[in-house]
């Protein structure tokens, strides 16, 4: 038992995708699959450790589970900080601890329209959702990005569902953002529709509000830090509807956006 | 090699034992190991009412460490006992709770009401959190008022052995120590977080929303060890060692010192089956290092 | 970017100095940058009369951090005075001497001795060594024997400013803080190395002679900047920062907190440039980081 | 010129030598040559401390410099800890901080016989004694060691100079090596030879014993724990003959037996 849920397993392969804007490299980064019973779900996340990162770094690392399959098992990360620069350095055959599938995952609604809200690399979790869900046609994602279109997995999702993109190349470009995001929410709202959304904070706020404004069935995935992933430090809490702290990483990532409160 | 140790009256299996607000309530680690294969389990802080904790961000990493201030988030003693405790396996497995509160009285009703119950195996009390600005700190660094927590929870901990966490902000840990042992305290544990700061040079703000929180890990061990050791040598009661152990070996050390069990808290972040690793690996280690057996290895340090 | 800062009255090219015991007496790292580019070097701990200080071994690695047992080896103020200060450049490189002593009087004839010497910038005061057992601890850690310290120095020390070096082994560092500006100082430092312990488990013994040594390092830096950002908030005198500093970001953290100026220590042994480095960068990072300037970045810590 | 003293040097090569007693790794290390001026004198050594190595290992490390040409430089070492086991990661292209030349030498008198006792690790500055030596007629090695002959360049020292050793493979093998030593160091001294040693201390401390006794000339050089390798932590001391302190680093490596006091 104990054995599928803290793995070590080994790089099968990594690498940057695309051409990065200056700073920001995008990885694709594919394990071995830890062999999970019974399985995972899309919105769920992974905690990933290196077995050789000496103790300067004393946490694992969240990752969404982008994609899965008997053999491999997909993330998608950024380089921003001391961390994800250490595990861009992972070479084929480096063993990555990892324990998962760990958290709450995006419903998927039988015959219900469904809008993805992807901001930058919270795209992830979308990949795995459009390949495992059965009515691919039910599906529309709008992505939010900063880096060209491809350095993400955007033409593998743009092949399979309806998309949508606006690039933020400078802080002028946010305002048409955020008013696309809530005429798309209002649109998903009235059509009863179901939205999910992964992002960045300020850009899940400006959804979580547009979804109070518009009475919209969302559901939003969280990226708070995180030590353990598995509920016992409380470190990654967030305010549950009625203003109390939980924990991201079990109650979440994915909350219904009425089980959020995102003021401030 | 027998593992088991008896600690104030407590038998554990093995003095393998996880760190209070580093082990959730234990059942958040049933997926990844056998929570019976550990000396005891020690529950996150505990208070007579619920408590939300610190505002976010409560945590940061640090080189080799991390700071913490979760501020004492918990669901209060009530939900613990209702809702956790029995899904735990107590009957084998002890389970130590971890008691916070404001002021010596408080502390002693939080004992009352814990004192009853068959599935507590002890009481450990934190006079040592230096988070929660409302009297943490104040009374875990003054030896006074050590002494005045350990009696108000031993008048009412019925036959649960006390164990005081001490704090090792401190100019004397000695004396606090020892403070402890004369207000009664079957046991102490030692340490707690040192008080810690990280900022963040961009934003020009603390990492922490509470500004100060503290610092755990492996970068702590030395003094922790260091702590440890001048405890076990100003009292006669055992004491619980803790502070950076991530392996069997680090666990061997505090042994070494003198310490009758150990506790595992950071570690436990960076793999959820630390725990149960050094447990299983701790014989092992004490072989190599040619131990006869745990109680000749304990307290075994050779002064130069 | 002008980097000049105003230490107590003494004026420094840039906020970068080297902290006792870590840089020799700066003739050693000669060959590694241009100790001119430096604010200014503090030299190892002198004392009246040599002292062959402790047993070996003297030092260990730990997570993040090293132990240090030296026990203050030094061949005493004259020898310094007339074989190794003649080779600094003084005139245009600040030399901080750091004083060692067991009392308050032959603190005070330390400072006698070095008070008419044109070459010597300023008095740093070790008042917080952990690590020799005839004194250093006791006076360190109590706010009116660094009081009684302070006065006895600042009366001897004629013009140089007298900066108290103190010691985060104590439970409250700005009592210490302050007790140091009521004996008349000019400023504080800060920290000295947190008490700490690491042993041999094969060999059963203490990694270092003396059992107790002094931590530092990047481990130690959260605790530091604590203690700096505390200290800061207890005083009017300006504070150097210390502990755990390797990068020029490590450096801005403790200015970010109100620190006038800093010191690289343990960071001088990862690599014998790191001083240099820390001095040359530092102006980069403080335009990354949109500072408009050193005083405008200096204590611009924005509380939550 | 503070260039040449504190570099960051590309790793041209590295491999285990041999085929090790269990537990001990023998390996070569070779280094760009760090371009000094005016170059180095065998029994001097190196700290090392790769570029990549976080902050968890905070020292760099001493290692006494093998060899060296205009091209390279090379290093002997043990795989024995946390460093050491990390050094052996290293790949070719990788840098590597380099200070040095540290530290004193052994002395190459003209017309006298020089005897080279070396103990395990011990023998790495002699590879470099014997090619910079203009008399290796007068050179001979003896060579007290644990692992097989093959794990060491003891060939290729066989090759040039007069060579006996000794294994060590159980603590009964002991005596038979102290007693060697003794026999040695007699001999040179009765000849006005000069005694060359480098090993583990216990082998120094017979050696120290002996040239005592004997009245020998002997240069002896330490391998204490280090931080700083410059002489500013005094951290490696030793006693002189005075039984004083000083720093091995910068009064040594390499002592005269008579300036040192090697009791207990
Ligand atoms: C459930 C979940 C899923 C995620 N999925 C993905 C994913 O699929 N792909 C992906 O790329 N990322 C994902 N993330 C985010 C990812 O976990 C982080 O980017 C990663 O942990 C950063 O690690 P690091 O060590 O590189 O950065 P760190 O060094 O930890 O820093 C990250 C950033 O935060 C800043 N920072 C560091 N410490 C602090 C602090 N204490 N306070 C404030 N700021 C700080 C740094 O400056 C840097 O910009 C996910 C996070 C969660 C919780
Ligand atoms: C001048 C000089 C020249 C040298 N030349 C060479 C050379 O050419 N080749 C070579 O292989 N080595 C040489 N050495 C020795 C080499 O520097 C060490 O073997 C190396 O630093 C070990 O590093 P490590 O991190 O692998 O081991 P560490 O982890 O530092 O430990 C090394 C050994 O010491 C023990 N140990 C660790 N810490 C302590 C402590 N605090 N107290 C007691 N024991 C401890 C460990 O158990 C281990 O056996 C030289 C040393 C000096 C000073
Ligand atoms: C996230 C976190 C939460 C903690 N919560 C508590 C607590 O509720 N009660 C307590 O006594 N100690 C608490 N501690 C302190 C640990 O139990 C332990 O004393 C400390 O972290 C040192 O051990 P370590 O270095 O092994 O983590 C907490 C520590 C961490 C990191
Ligand atoms: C080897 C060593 C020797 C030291 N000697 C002295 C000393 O003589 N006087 C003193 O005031 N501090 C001494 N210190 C303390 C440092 O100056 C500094 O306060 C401490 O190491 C924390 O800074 P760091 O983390 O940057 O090293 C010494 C530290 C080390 C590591
Ligand atoms: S990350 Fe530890 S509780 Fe969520
Ligand atoms: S290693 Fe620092 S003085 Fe010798």
């Amino acid at each position: 038992m104990s054995a599928n849920n803290c793995r070590a397993v080994k790089v099968i392969d990594i690498k940057a995708l695309g051409l990065s804007s200056p700073g920001e490299e995008i990885v694709e980064l594919k394990l071995e699959y830890p062999d999970w019973k019974p399985g995972w779900r899309a919105g769920q996340f992974v905690m990933i450790r290196p077995v050789s990162w000496p103790l300067d770094l004393v946490w694992g690392r969240p990752f969404s589970i982008c994609n899965a399959d008997d053999s491999s098992l997909t993330i998608l990360f950024q380089v921003v900080g001391r961390g994800t620069e250490r595990l861009f350095e992972l070479k084929e055959g480096d063993k990555v601890n990892v324990w998962g599938p760990l958290g709450t995952f995006f419903s998927k609604p039988a015959d219900r329209p469904v809008l993805m809200l992807a901001g930058g690399m919270g795209i992830a979790p979308f990949c795995g959702y459009v390949d495992t869900h059965s009515q691919p046609e039910n599906l529309k994602l709008f992505f939010a990005h900063r880096p060209a279109l491809e350095n993400y997995p955007y033409k593998s999702l743009s092949d399979k569902v309806e998309v949508e993109d606006i690039r933020e190349t400078k802080p002028e470009d946010i305002p048409a953002i955020i008013t696309r995001v809530d005429e798309l929410v209002k649109e998903y709202a009235e059509k009863d529709g179901l939205i999910t959304a992964c992002g960045p904070m300020p850009f899940l706020r400006t959804i979580w509000n547009a979804a109070n404004k518009y009475g919209a069935d969302a559901e939003l995935s969280l990226e708070n830090r995180m030590a353990c992933g598995i509920g016992a430090c409380l470190g990654c809490v967030a305010k549950d509807g009625d203003g109390h702290h939980t924990q991201v990483c079990t109650t979440g990532p994915v909350f219904k956006a009425t089980d959020l409160s995102l003021e401030g | 090699m027998d593992m088991s140790v008896d600690f104030a009256g407590l038998k554990l299996k093995n003095p393998i034992l996880t760190a209070s607000g580093t082990f959730g309530f234990g059942l958040e680690f049933k997926r990844f190991g056998d929570l019976e294969s550990l000396g005891g389990i020690v529950v996150k802080g505990l208070s007579l009412k619920p408590r939300e904790g610190n505002p976010m961000p409560r945590i940061a990493e640090t080189p080799c460490g991390m700071l913490n201030a979760i501020g004492i988030q918990n669901p209060g003693v009530e939900v613990f006992l209702t809702k956790k405790l029995p899904k735990l396996p107590w009957k084998t497995l002890p389970v130590l709770v971890n008691l916070y509160a404001t002021d010596a009285p408080e502390f002693g009703e939080l004992a009352g009401v814990l004192s009853g119950e068959e599935g507590v195996a002890a009481l450990e009390v934190n006079v040592s959190c230096p988070n929660v600005k409302e009297g943490g700190i104040a009374f875990g660094q003054d030896p006074r008022q050590i002494t005045k927590v350990a009696e108000a929870v031993k008048k009412n901990a019925g036959n649960k052995p006390v164990i005081i966490k001490l704090s090792p902000n401190v100019t004397d840990i000695a004396t606090c120590a020892k403070a402890a042992e004369d207000g009664g305290a079957d046991g102490i544990s030692l340490i707690n977080t040192l008080s810690g700061m990280a900022v963040d040079i961009e934003r020009r703000t603390p990492r922490l929303a509470n500004v100060i929180g503290g610092l755990s890990g492996p970068a702590v061990k030395p003094v922790a060890l260091r702590c440890v050791y001048q405890a076990v040598n100003a009292v006669k009661i055992p004491v619980i060692g803790l502070g950076g152990i991530t392996t069997a070996e680090d666990a061997a050390e505090f042994l070494l010192v003198g310490a009758t069990a150990v506790q595992i808290g950071t570690g436990n972040f960076i793999s959820p089956d630390t725990a149960f690793n050094v447990a299983k690996e701790l014989p092992k280690v004490l072989e190599r290092v040619k131990a006869e057996s745990l109680a000749e290895f304990t307290g075994s340090l050779k002064l130069p």
